[in-house]
């Protein structure tokens, strides 16, 4: 046996599932939730969202928020892969972690560009 | 004399005239504050010579006697009667290991698993008898303390999931124990296990189902182990990449 | 036949195997090892020691101590030079156990702690909680994995030794998962096999304790020594027989009758004091703590139960916190098995039968009589037991003998050894020979579990607590007729795999020989001595009976016994002196 | 002759977890990252389309309330509980915390957790303007 890279996703996993089990429920609350409840007037306008984003410590939070949750879910999901009985793990990494590169880069670009 | 009759549904396996394990029941007199193991010997003694399984201390410590009842791995002789009042029980050997014969399960892979993760002090320095003890202080000894209580009964491997489904999995009791050392002030050995504890087969397979931990009987917490491993070993990993780290 | 060669081959892998084939590891590792055992060596009985091992390691003690604690506890049938040499390695032992990863119990010094423990005048037993002997089996199995000499062969079953002109070149054992034998040949053969409790009906012992390796030798000539000596703890569940600790009452436990009263005091043992004192009360030696209960029980002063009579153990005053920290499994096993919590309950207990001080005769090398064969552990008698052993003396046993065991094996093997090959092919056939018969026999009229029955309340009626001549001689000549029909048993499961009626029956087999042992040795020992109470011979006599009981194997019928002188070198025979003479320190 | 046949009881490699209550509650953790991942993909696009202009913002948004955008999130904000709650109760077990010869209880641990959560959830709120 030999010493294994899993060490690597597995901290992103394990960052990423502390985060999110502070944030993800009010998160979800607030941006998928509370605008059908009709609980915002302004908040979620363009300008104010606009404005609110282009702070750079938000870029900066969110950034880490969403990362963290790509690789977590990448992780986590290449685990659950295994579990129904997929045992192609390999092919299930390449695509998984590669849909979390592309998670965080379009973030990243996506910051960027407000 | 307080008797209760119970009905003992336990799963026969003859290798050398059955082609599969089937389930044969056992009317057993037994007395009120009779473990499952109690019944199992009553089998036995009174009953039907044939049946076999292991057990010896009778007190949950020389971890002989696990086995499913009622489709959970605990110690036959901490299994109380008192505590399944049906009347019916069902015995079978530890899940997720090949049948031997009747109880008895094939153990070699575990004990393999136990001797790879080098389960003994590598020591910080090497110290004569002259010299006295290692100083360990009650504190550094409450460290591993907890992980030294496993008595090999293998019930946490019954009930692991990725043990079953994949058997290089090096698993609970294994990786709790290569812990054990590795929290201890004596040793120095972290490194060494690194090999086999940190692989793919090892710390990194579980994925914290935490089952084993619920059936432990000596409340070893192995997954709770095996979580700690992964951030140490995990930032060994880290820092090998480091200048100066050793990779 | 397989044959399987070894250097020094092992017969038990308890903690006196372990220790034994880590010091032939350690004294020559090119040396080959053949480990055998009938269990998995953490199964071995080792496991359920709980209290501690004592040793000399603090600045208010010294090895002096030690020595005569050790030979007025034996009542002086100890061998004073294998009690010298005991004291003096046992800390050296308990030191390389602490190297290697035993978790003792710590001051906060980070020094290792120790206990009070029966009859110990200084604080002297180091202590893992209330696992010690867990602790030390796992520390020493897992260390042993280091070595790679050690081969270990688990789950086979030890039949025969193999015996040629006065020395012992090998065993038969049959691989319990395929039930095929194989002849293990080897130059030198260690018994580290343990005792026999299971002769008697109720024990602290594990299922695999039936003395085995004790009738092997005792079959190849070796004499049983002292087995009339059988120690009885006084602090046993009733029903399960569950061993409860004597650090109980090291810790400040109080043993009470049914008036709530420390009915020690009564025996010599007193006066009470509400924390322990060392040698006093509740601190006294085991054989006169489990007589004391025989006693109360004659004066009715014991508490009936469905599982007999019995006393009660009171832990309370310790309070939650030192219980949890100090006897965890003892309040675990308590609330169990009798439905008890010591931190606000009483918890019955009765005298149990716990070890052997007999056994295999060996020298302080732990060699036996016959050439190449050494023995060490509780299957042998050296002896630092004499007629009652100390608590927390047996895990300092098995380790100061399991390693002298080792060494010795080792420096006789490279003498160099020849097995005569032809000879033992024909010794090894004869054993299968012998375990083939029970496979060819038809069903008798007696069946195993029966005359085990017989056999085990034979030896409770006749050499409990108390003994006399009328009890031991019914109980012989039960064991005469339980030997005879035991000639025509057959084998109810015929299969190879794993068969279990096979072994309980081989076990059966030697249980016979070591309870004949027991019982003749006890008939024939007209005094009273330590464990061995005789109601018609009250006193101690050192004139006729200072004298180890050699028991020698007889197939035909009950064995012969002969005596060797006891060796004596500084402590002349004098009383036991326990209570407030004794003059032990407060242990609060 | 070797008379061992020793046998291998079948497990099925894509329904092992309906045998034991506890394994189906594990997979119910486990399935929470599928949600995990669809809610963070349907942020990153809202970003992207927050940086396209004002009309694909509005576009997104009401994708977001849409019923079915509604349905997702209910069904998400459930999983991201059982998420929280399920980490929560493993984190003594993970980062276990010795105070000197003590371990600092598992509640106390998990407890500081929900307080943080609280905190952390009303900061959110009163950001948002909801509180």
């Amino acid at each position: 046996m030999a010493r294994s890279a899993k060490a690597v996703p597995w901290f992103l996993f394990a960052a990423g599932g502390t985060v999110l089990s502070f944030i993800l429920p009010v998160m979800i609350f607030t941006t998928g939730i509370a605008p059908a409840l009709g609980l915002f007037t302004d908040a979620l306008s363009y300008d104010t969202m606009s404005a609110f984003v282009g702070n750079w410590l938000v870029k900066l939070v969110l950034f880490g928020i969403l990362t963290l949750a790509c690789w977590h879910a990448a992780h986590r999901l290449r685990v659950c892969a295994h579990d129904f009985g997929i045992r192609a793990d390999t092919a299930v990494a390449v695509i998984l972690y590669g849909l979390a590169t592309v998670g965080t880069a379009t973030a990243a670009l996506a910051l960027v560009s407000i | 004399m307080s008797e209760r009759t119970i009905e003992l549904e336990v799963l026969r396996y003859r290798p050398e005239q059955d082609q599969e394990p089937f389930f044969q029941t056992y009317k057993v007199p037994c007395e009120e504050e009779w473990v499952v193991l109690d019944a199992l010997n009553y089998v036995k003694e009174e009953m039907d010579r044939t049946l076999s399984y292991r057990w010896s201390c009778h007190m949950f410590v020389c971890g002989s006697c696990g086995m499913m009842i009622d489709g959970e791995p605990k110690l036959a002789c901490k299994a109380f009667l008192k505590d399944y009042p049906t009347g019916k029980i069902r015995v079978e050997p530890l899940s997720n290991f090949p049948i031997e014969r009747d109880l008895v399960v094939v153990l070699d892979d575990f004990v393999e698993k136990l001797e790879s993760v080098k389960p003994y002090i590598i020591p910080k320095e090497e110290r004569t008898v002259e010299q006295g003890e290692y100083l360990q202080t009650p504190a550094q000894l409450k460290a591993f303390k907890q992980y030294t209580l496993c008595i090999n009964c293998l019930c946490c491997y019954a009930v692991c999931p990725q043990y079953g489904l994949d058997e290089s999995f090096v698993g609970p009791a294994a990786l709790a124990l290569a812990h054990r050392y590795n929290m201890d002030s004596r040793d120095l050995g972290r490194a060494a296990r690194d090999d086999v504890v940190a692989a793919a087969e090892g710390i990194w397979h579980c994925s914290f189902v935490g089952a084993c931990s619920q059936v432990c009987p000596k409340d070893v917490d192995p997954a709770g182990a095996i979580q700690q491993a992964k951030f140490a070993h995990g930032i060994d990993y880290l820092t090998s990449f480091l200048p100066g780290g050793k990779r | 036949m397989q044959v399987i060669e070894a250097d020094v081959i092992i017969v038990g892998a308890g903690g006196a195997g372990l220790r034994t084939a880590i010091a032939v590891a350690e004294a020559d590792p090119k040396l080959s090892i053949a480990l055998l055992s009938k269990v998995y060596p953490m199964r071995s009985h080792t496991c359920a020691a709980e209290g501690g091992a004592a040793g000399v390691i603090k600045s208010n003690d010294n090895l002096e101590y030690h020595f005569h604690d050790t030979v007025s506890g034996g009542d002086w049938l100890t061998d004073q030079d294998a009690v010298d040499l005991f004291v003096n390695e046992i800390p050296k032992e308990l030191l390389r156990m602490e190297h290697w990863g035993c978790p003792w119990s710590r001051e906060t010094s980070g020094n290792v702690a120790v206990r009070p423990f029966g009859g110990m005048k200084i604080m002297r037993t180091w202590f893992a909680a209330d696992k010690t002997g867990f602790h030390m089996l796992h520390t020493l199995f897992q260390t042993s994995i280091k070595y790679p000499s050690v081969k270990r062969f688990d789950e086979y079953y030890t039949v025969d030794l193999l015996t040629d002109d006065g020395a012992c070149y090998g065993c038969t054992a049959i691989e319990m998962r395929t039930g095929q034998m194989r002849q293990f040949r080897g130059k030198a053969i260690v018994i580290c096999s343990g005792g026999a409790g299971k002769i008697f009906p109720f024990t602290t012992n594990g299922a695999v304790k039936t003395g085995d390796g004790m009738a092997m030798a005792y079959r190849a000539g070796v004499p049983l020594k002292d087995m009339e000596f059988v120690q009885y703890h006084p602090t046993g569940l009733p029903g399960s027989g569950i061993l409860l600790t004597e650090a109980c009452r090291g810790e400040g436990g109080y043993l009470v009758n049914k008036d709530g009263y420390r009915y020690l005091q009564d025996y010599g043992l007193g006066p009470e004091t509400p924390t322990p004192v060392l040698k006093a009360m509740e601190l006294g030696p085991r054989d006169q703590l489990s007589q004391a209960f025989w006693h109360e029980q004659k004066k009715g002063r014991t508490i009936p139960t469905k599982w007999g009579d019995v006393v009660h153990l009171d832990l309370r005053h310790l309070g939650e916190k030192k219980i949890d920290e100090r006897l965890p499994l003892i309040r675990e096993l308590s609330a169990k098995y009798v439905d008890s919590d010591p931190v606000t309950t009483l918890v019955p207990v009765r005298p149990v039968v716990h070890y052997m001080m007999g056994g295999i005769h060996t020298d302080i090398h732990a060699a036996t009589p016959l050439k190449g064969l050494y023995a060490a552990g509780e299957c042998a008698c050296v002896s630092i037991n004499g007629a009652n052993r100390l608590g927390s003396n047996s895990l300092g046993e098995l380790l100061v003998f399991g390693a002298r065991a080792g060494r010795g094996a080792a420096e006789y093997v490279k003498k160099g050894v020849r097995a005569p090959g032809e000879r033992l092919d024909a010794l090894a056939a004869d054993s299968e020979a012998r375990v083939k018969a029970w496979f060819q026999r038809t069903q008798a009229s007696d069946r195993v579990p029966a005359l085990k029955k017989r056999l085990t309340t034979a030896m409770e009626d006749g050499c409990g607590i108390y003994r006399d001549e009328a009890t031991i001689k019914a109980a012989c000549d039960i064991i005469v007729d339980v030997r005879e029909r035991f000639k025509n048993v057959a084998l109810e499961d015929k299969s190879s795999v794993y068969n279990t009626d096979l072994y309980q029956t081989l076990e059966m087999d030697a249980m016979i020989e070591v309870a004949q042992a027991v019982a003749v040795s006890a008939l024939q020992r007209r005094e009273s001595r330590g464990a061995h109470q005789r109601l018609d011979h009250v006193k101690r006599d050192d004139e006729a009976f200072l004298k180890h009981s050699m028991a020698h194997y007889n197939p035909n019928g009950e064995p012969r016994i002969d005596y060797l002188d006891v060796v004596i070198t500084k402590s002349k025979p004098a009383e036991r002196v326990y209570g407030a003479r004794a003059g032990g320190q407060s242990a609060a | 002759m070797n008379p061992r046949k020793p046998y291998v009881r079948p497990i099925s490699k894509t329904s092992w977890f309906m045998t034991q209550g506890r394994y189906k509650v594990y997979m119910l953790h486990e399935i929470s990252s599928l949600f995990v991942a669809i809610y963070t993909a349907i942020l990153i696009i809202g970003l992207v389309r927050l940086g396209e202009g004002e009309a694909a913002w509005q576009g997104w948004l009401d994708a977001v309330t849409s019923p079915i955008g509604v349905i997702f999130h209910l069904i998400a904000f459930v999983f991201a509980l059982i998420h929280t709650t399920s980490w929560f109760k493993a984190v003594p077990q993970a980062m276990r915390i010795q105070r000197g010869e003590e371990i600092v209880p598992g509640k106390l641990i998990v407890g500081a957790h929900y307080g943080v959560l609280a905190a952390v959830s009303l900061f959110v709120l009163i950001l948002a303007g909801v509180a």
